[in-house]
């Protein structure tokens, strides 16, 4: 040690700490924290909740030679096998047997490593939304460790690895959510990854979450008779399902008076046109932002305006927002006449600004709309 | 080369099983992951281990080879993994079932609220004419109840600590939470875990029903009129979930959740009585929706004996 | 004094080939070493354009192999690494050490009459930096989230952990930090070997202007690599310590900490002159090629010395031009667009020169005069095309447009890379004692001729129909979709230009050890390094000539009918 | 398309499996996409986007002369002046003072007309159209605050208050509504990293610098949807950062902005601090 100069060591020393003094981290702005050991690599794996017998039930029919059912699993439940080690069926709590995914610490790593190159300017390196990017951003970009994410179209708690690539895929219109350009492995990773980032007990780590695909698109019985889909649909938006207290009314006071059968003289919310301010889930910064249902004659809808993207979200409702899930409480009639008004209300008048006008102008200066 | 980019200066990360480089052996001998035990994952990870690896790894790794056969329950015995299965080890002595016949003592008292009683708000209903309709006489705001002598309505008193010791059966019959005149009643319900929470909507008018929970998973159903009721269940304990009804922003509804039935909801004058209890030491904490947590109350009971406590609430 | 400037012979095999201090090895290591990254920097090209022309189809043969994960599609991190990678290599491990690093060792001794570089070890330093710089390059593409993705521009705050994490970035920034190290010893060795060991007669007058070339790139490379080498510096500081030289606080928190634009600053004050870097020893070889297969003397080689020395002082201050959109003010803008118009005077002298060295010559289109005349067509082209560019009216449309692209690889890649063609086949017989094959050198010069001036004049059409470049896939902006065909024919004269390149490997492989043996003077030239026998001697001259007159007394009606050219040690008759 | 035909070293490469399919894939994109190819930036929108093409055209004009010329140049000594027995090179060092005059001419010649013109035009364009920035306390300007991020265009215009940090900015993200024949005037800034607002058809391109405020300045005289990119790298999915322009004719830009202004506040949350990212606006 003899060859050391001491001096020129804590000088060294010395001008680093300096340097490291210079920056300009903003520790209190969680957008801003300096991306510093920055981990790339998973070293645990994660068993993570999967979706029920009903799906491996369907993934048998597309991989047959992977899925197979036993029956005398689980003192006679039966369950599935997967010949590849990925999907285990087990006892979570006595006689409660689900079925959990492994994903592997390699698989998550690779993962991790996409999700930091592809979603961490806006999602955070830990996934939690606080992005660099993210910052200033309504509607925020999701946290990943709360679990909810608004357009998957599923019934139930969490969506599935197929609901969620679809969302990747297509991304959300309006916002900065790209439509990814990636291949279905990498996406696949990365969705492995963001639900390894399920805090312990919730989400995918959660032993009573149920995770499930996008709703199944039923069979659109106004398909030829669209016109009275219209109708019905205007009737269902603005009676049994009243859309119109958190979206605009799309008729006028005394229309809507009509719709609902209510006596003369009936008046309704005030601003009736306009959307009304919601409630969600979703919190930044600690506190719950605040979400407005969109006007369809006017905002982009986030996940599709075709009738069965229409229908979907309209069913399955908009996880951690305002907009409930509707599948069983209307018929699924209705929701069609519900999916192709609103989808008329969007070919119509969205972009159409003559059109818009003279449609939205017509309803406020009716007289009897306050 | 490796090891000296943006490892330079790493952060610990809390909560995440993710290590930080470049040593995450050495340098987190005790992974928070598994410091929270957690009953589900210890079942998980036996179960896996039992019945595949046949003995623990340093990592809990799959079952290799994954092949069809190696199906749970197949295993004899319980064999904790190295550093995965130290999920149970806490607990000296297991649960036993409670029996109703065992507790005796009661405790009862009363929450207070401390200052001038809130002037109720008057609310809007104007955007559902059959809400305003049903409350001709018009609806105030039901958040905070004061009642003779300050004392505090709808309060959910619960023992908090101290029934470690036994395990509760949930009762059948579900917790009903009606929605009548476009607002929750009662306003505040307790329930056990694995409880059914039956919402129904006798109103003339459509409901969400938008369960705001953080530990259960939330859930947001829509009720027109005339529908079935709707069971909620929620399996972890949570101190005051609030329900709402987003169509119409004023209804709102708290459930307490615990997995004991020692738990009340203060009546008008803000009295309470928790029976029934056995002889121990107990925590018992009161929340309000809009005035948060009471400060703790610890006590010491024995068999048959009656005691009192109170709770004082303040803006 | 410099007559004795001699190191015994080394004799272990290291020593001779590895850690060699003899110039002449040197530059063949600098040249393997430029080829071989040229050849990489080169199949990155390829799978640029495959991508550009289908957006979203595997990469043929390589993709599976290089890109295991996404079924070999190039995923848009991997393409932005890939034209970062490509930027970087061709300029820092391609054409520098190609054309300076290897070009510069070959010649500048050879040509002065000097018995090695004055400081061989320095030398030597200068390679084996390149090559940590190279290795270190390399190595940043395997490690996670691969190498760099900010564009070889590397502009913070993208290159800062703001745009990533991954350690990609810092090796890239310590790779060009090495790399201007080796510029900067070989900088230095250049300058002083031309001012202190020119043989005895050899005035700067009478230096063969590739020398002057050579020489007045050194000048800028000492001058103005460190500026990069302190920018990087930062760049490292920035990622690794935490430091923030160049991040900004958010504008709604006061904009305060660094700036980026310092950065843009640093790197183009090296940047602008780096062009010339490049293009300077391809002039000057140029100026010579010419005169030596037109059989001709440079004409007004004065004015050329003297063009040359006027850019390399003006390309120090006409880096602004670069940055016309990033925000500078009305007059640093009107200024700089000055300056850069001011710059094509010399650039029209040596134009007016080269063609007037052709004029009424007696022209031997041999391999190498074909590149070096294609250099005077393409650099044309490059040059003219900067006067867009540098008015600020048509920039601001044309900034970073594929314009741009096609514009910058005429005038310092194709030109330089002409220029190194030209003097590779030039200087292949002193060098390995073997004539290259001037069939295929022919073969080589139309097929890459051809297709890379229709490459980079289609990049002009649709830079000027609006094509941004650094794009992954142009068919996703509606705008851009109709533009789709020109990236098409864009990417198959691309393909047949990279297909050429493998005429160029097979001839040089092929003649390095089968070819023709060569003369000791197959071109009939006069200068000092085809006095000596080939292969060359260790100490290159017995004796140190003493030269006696120019290097271009071509067609000198003095020589009489027999001959028309002369040694340079050959005194002319009176 | 004869061309590319002749540029296809052999059809026998259509075969081979490896290339053939690819080659016909791009034969055959090249030929559809050729249906509604284009060869230049289209009309310009805005009031100065002539001046770009009278300029880009005047220099090309330029260019190809002096681009022919040295062609020609080059071209005759290879016809006339080959190497051929008895043919010997004239020796000329270019040493005389009538070759120094020469180039000096030609130099100052082509400086004046090839640099000087362009120039002269150059700053005139800059000083009465790109550069002039207009006044932003004339009610006709139309000001947008412009926040670009990885990968999107954050846009903030008054509302019909005229005010900036209002509840009635109207926010929109990638989509931005202008009013015809009234100078639009931008003052941006980046959350992250380096981006350059390129408006193609208005021919406006301005970089976004990240810790300062850039300005830039266009005047619409067409209506309709025009295209909004990013010029400047700005990380891997610096391709998909694309907006849309809309220019309203006055009246339609009325009621667009009022109805725009009205849905802002409903949907301004007064405590959601961190969304109101305004600024004071710079000149």
């Amino acid at each position: 040690m003899r060859g050391i100069s001491w001096q020129g060591l804590a000088v060294a020393f010395g001008a680093l700490g300096l340097l490291t003094s210079l920056q300009t981290s903003d520790d209190d702005n969680p957008h801003a924290r300096a991306p510093r050991g920055v981990s790339l690599v998973v070293t645990e794996g994660a068993y993570l909740r999967a979706p029920g017998a009903d799906w491996f039930a369907e993934r048998a029919k597309a991989e047959p030679g992977r899925f197979t059912h036993d029956a005398t699993l689980a003192g006679g439940i039966g369950g599935w096998v997967d010949a590849k080690g990925e999907y285990w069926f087990v006892e979570m709590e006595e006689g409660e047997w689900v079925y959990n995914q492994w994903a592997s610490p390699e698989r998550l790593t690779a993962g991790r490593r996409d999700f930091v190159q592809f979603c961490s300017s806006c999602h955070g390196l830990e996934g939690d939304g606080y992005g660099r990017s993210a910052q200033h951003l309504r509607p925020t970009p999701r946290s990943f460790q709360q679990n909810k994410f608004k357009f998957t179209k599923v019934i139930a708690d969490l969506p599935s690895d197929e609901a969620l690539l679809a969302v990747i895929r297509r991304g959300l219109a309006g916002t900065p959510m790209l439509p990814w350009d990636l291949s279905d492995v990498q996406l696949l990773d990365i969705i492995q990854y963001i639900k390894s980032l399920s805090p312990e007990e919730s989400g995918w780590r959660d032993v009573y979450s149920q995770v499930g695909d996008a709703i199944e698109v039923t069979e659109d019985p106004w398909v030829d008779i669209k016109e009275r889909a219209i109708v019905r649909g205007r009737e269902v938006y603005h009676g049994a399902a009243s859309c119109h207290l958190c979206h605009p009314g799309y008729v006028t006071n005394e229309e809507l008076r009509v719709i609902r059968k209510d006596p003369e003289g009936t008046t309704y919310r005030e601003n009736l046109t306009y959307p009304a301010l919601k409630d969600s889930e979703y919190e930044v910064l600690g506190r719950a932002t605040k979400v407005m249902p969109p006007d369809f004659t006017w905002h982009q809808l986030r996940a599709g305006i075709t009738t069965a993207d229409l229908f979907q979200t309209i069913a399955s409702g908009i996880k951690g927002t305002a907009m409930p899930q509707w599948k069983g409480a209307l018929p699924d009639e209705d929701l069609w006449a519900l999916a192709h008004y609103v989808e008329d209300l969007i070919v119509s008048y969205k972009d159409q600004r003559p059109e818009r006008s003279a449609f939205m102008g017509g309803l406020r200066t009716s007289g009897d709309n306050r | 080369m490796l090891g000296w980019g943006p490892c330079f200066r790493h952060m610990e990360r809390e909560n995440s099983s993710l290590s930080v480089c470049p040593h995450p052996q050495e340098s987190d001998p005790d992974p928070p992951a598994m410091r929270t035990p957690s009953l589900g994952r210890a079942l998980i990870l036996s179960s896996f281990l039992l019945t595949a690896c046949g003995g623990g790894g340093d990592t809990p790794a799959p079952p290799p080879g994954g092949g069809p056969g190696a199906g749970p329950g197949a295993g004899p015995g319980t064999q904790a993994p190295a550093n995965g299965g130290s999920g149970g080890a806490g607990q000296d002595t297991a649960p036993e079932a409670w029996s109703d016949g065992a507790g005796t003592a009661t405790v009862s008292g009363s929450a207070t609220f401390n200052g001038d009683a809130p002037t109720p708000v008057q609310i809007a209903m104007d955007s559902d004419p059959k809400c305003v309709e049903m409350n001709s006489d018009g609806a105030t705001d039901a958040s905070v109840l004061v009642g003779a002598n300050g004392g505090l309505q709808n309060v959910f008193v619960y023992v908090s600590k101290g029934t470690d010791a036994w395990t509760f059966t949930a009762p059948e019959e579900p917790v009903v939470l009606d929605q009548k005149g476009c607002n929750y009643t009662p306003r505040v319900v307790g329930m056990m875990t694995g409880q059914a929470l039956r919402v129904q909507n006798s109103d003339p008018t459509v409901h969400n029903v938008h369960t705001y929970p953080k530990k259960n998973r939330s859930s947001n159903v829509s009720q027109p009129a005339g529908s079935k009721p709707l069971d909620i269940e929620m399996k972890r304990g949570e101190v005051l979930v609030a329900v709402k009804c987003d169509m119409h922003a004023w209804m709102q509804a708290r459930v307490g959740i615990v997995d004991h039935p020692f738990f009340a909801v203060t009546a008008a004058d803000g009295s309470f009585t928790l029976p029934k209890l056995a002889a121990g030491e107990y925590t018992i904490s009161a929340e309000h929706e809009v005035f948060g947590k009471a400060s703790k109350q610890t006590i010491t009971i024995g068999d048959g004996e009656a005691q009192s406590i109170s709770f004082e609430f303040s803006k | 004094m410099s007559s004795d400037h001699i190191h015994p012979e080394p004799t272990t095999f290291l020593r001779k080939h590895v850690f060699s201090t003899d110039h002449k090895v040197i530059a063949k290591q600098f040249l393997w070493f430029g080829l071989i990254w040229l050849g990489i920097g080169g199949i990155m090209a390829m799978m640029l354009r495959w991508q550009l022309a289908n957006p979203g189809v595997p990469v043929p043969l390589l993709g599976g192999l290089l890109f295991p994960r996404t079924g070999g599609v190039i995923d848009p991190a991997s393409y932005n690494t890939l034209f970062t990678m490509h930027g970087t290599i061709m300029i820092f491990l391609g054409l520098t050490p190609a054309m300076i690093g290897a070009l510069g060792n070959w010649c500048i001794p050879l040509m002065i009459g000097a018995r090695d570089m004055i400081f061989p070890t320095l030398n030597m330093l200068s390679f084996w930096a390149m090559f940590a710089g190279g290795a270190v390059g390399f190595y940043s593409l395997f490690v996670p989230l691969g190498a760099t993705e900010a564009g070889w521009t590397g502009y913070p705050t993208l290159s800062t952990t703001v745009g990533g994490v991954g350690q990609g970035e810092t090796l890239w920034a310590i790779a060009v930090f090495l790399i201007g190290a080796s510029s900067i010893m070989g900088g230095i060795n250049y300058i002083t070997t031309v001012i202190r060991l020119r043989a005895p007669g050899m005035s700067w007058m009478r230096l063969p202007l590739t020398v002057w070339g050579l020489f007045l790139t050194s000048i800028l490379n000492v001058l103005f690599v460190p500026v990069i080498g302190s920018a990087m510096i930062l760049l490292v500081l920035d990622r690794v310590f935490g430091t923030s030289f160049y991040v900004p606080a958010s504008i709604m928190s006061g904009g305060t900490g660094g700036d980026p634009i310092l950065y843009q600053h640093l790197f183009w004050i090296f940047g602008h002159p780096e062009v010339y870097i490049l293009i300077l020893p391809a002039w000057g070889v140029v100026c010579d090629l010419l005169s030596f297969f037109a059989r001709k003397p440079a004409f007004g080689y004065r004015t050329s010395v003297g063009s040359m020395v006027v850019i390399t002082v003006l390309s120090a201050v006409v880096y602004g031009h670069h940055m016309f959109t990033t925000g500078l003010s009305a007059m640093l803008g009107e200024s700089f667009m000055l300056l850069t118009m001011i710059i094509s005077v010399p650039a029209e002298v040596l134009f007016f020169n080269w063609l007037h060295t052709l004029w009424k010559g007696s022209l031997r289109l041999t391999t190498p005069m074909l590149f070096a005349m294609s250099v005077i067509f393409v650099f044309g082209l490059g040059g003219l095309t900067g006067i867009y560019l540098a008015t600020i009216g048509t920039d601001i449309f044309l900034h970073d447009t594929y314009f741009v692209v096609g514009h910058f690889h005429l005038t310092m890649a194709a030109s330089a890379l002409f220029g190194t063609f030209g003097a590779v086949y030039f200087w292949f017989p002193k060098m390995f004692g073997r004539m290259m094959s001037e069939k295929l050198g022919k073969w080589h010069f139309w097929l890459s001729f051809v297709p890379l001036v229709i490459v980079f004049c289609i990049m002009f059409i649709s830079g000027y129909a609006g094509m941004p470049r650094r794009y992954y896939d142009h068919t996703s902006v509606e705008y851009l979709r109709p533009l789709q065909h020109l990236n098409v024919a864009t990417s198959v004269a691309a393909f047949l230009l990279g297909a050429a390149q493998l005429i160029f490997v097979f001839n040089f492989i092929k003649s390095r050890w089968w070819g023709k043996p060569a003369p000791q003077n197959p071109w009939d030239v006069g200068t000092l390094d085809w006095t000596i026998e080939t292969p060359v001697p260790h100490y290159n001259f017995k004796t140190i000539p003493v030269v006696q007159c120019g290097p271009h007394e071509f067609s000198n009606p003095v020589l009489g009918p027999d001959t028309d050219w002369i040694y340079q040690t050959e005194k002319l008759p009176d | 398309m004869s061309m590319l035909k002749t540029l296809l070293p052999s059809f026998a490469l259509l075969r081979s499996r490896w290339l053939g399919c690819p080659l016909a894939l791009m034969l055959t994109s090249t030929w559809a996409l050729a249906q509604d190819k284009r060869w230049g930036p289209g009309e310009p929108a805005s009031d100065y986007g002539d001046r770009f093409y009278d300029l880009f055209w005047l220099i090309t004009i330029l260019v190809s002369v002096a681009f022919a010329l040295v062609v020609v140049l080059l071209v005759i000594p290879v016809l006339r002046d080959r190497a051929r027995p008895g043919h010997r090179a004239s020796f000329d060092h270019g040493k005389s003072l009538h070759d120094k005059r020469l180039t000096a001419i030609i130099s100052i010649v082509t400086f004046i007309v090839l640099d000087a013109w362009v120039l002269v035009i150059a700053m005139k364009d800059l000083r009465e159209a790109y550069w002039a920035i207009p006044d932003a306390k004339d009610p006709q300007t139309y000001r947008v605050e412009v926040l670009a991020q990885q990968w999107a265009w954050n846009f903030r215009a008054t509302g019909v208050d005229g005010e900036f940090g209002t509840a009635d900015d109207i926010l929109t993200i990638n989509e931005l509504v202008v009013p015809l024949n009234r100078p639009v005037s931008f003052n941006m800034t980046s959350k992250d990293v380096i981006h350059a607002l390129f408006l193609p058809e208005m021919r406006l391109k301005r970089d976004v610098n990240p810790g300062a405020i850039n300005e830039a300045w266009f005047k619409p005289i067409k209506e309709g949807d025009f295209t909004i990119l990013c010029a400047e790298l700005c990380g891997f999915a610096h391709y998909q950062m694309y907006g849309k322009l809309v220019v309203l004719e006055q009246g339609q830009f009325n009621e667009w902005e009022a109805e725009a202004s009205r849905l802002a506040s409903t949907a301004f949350d007064a405590d959601d601090t961190e969304a109101h990212w305004a600024w004071d606006w710079q000149e």
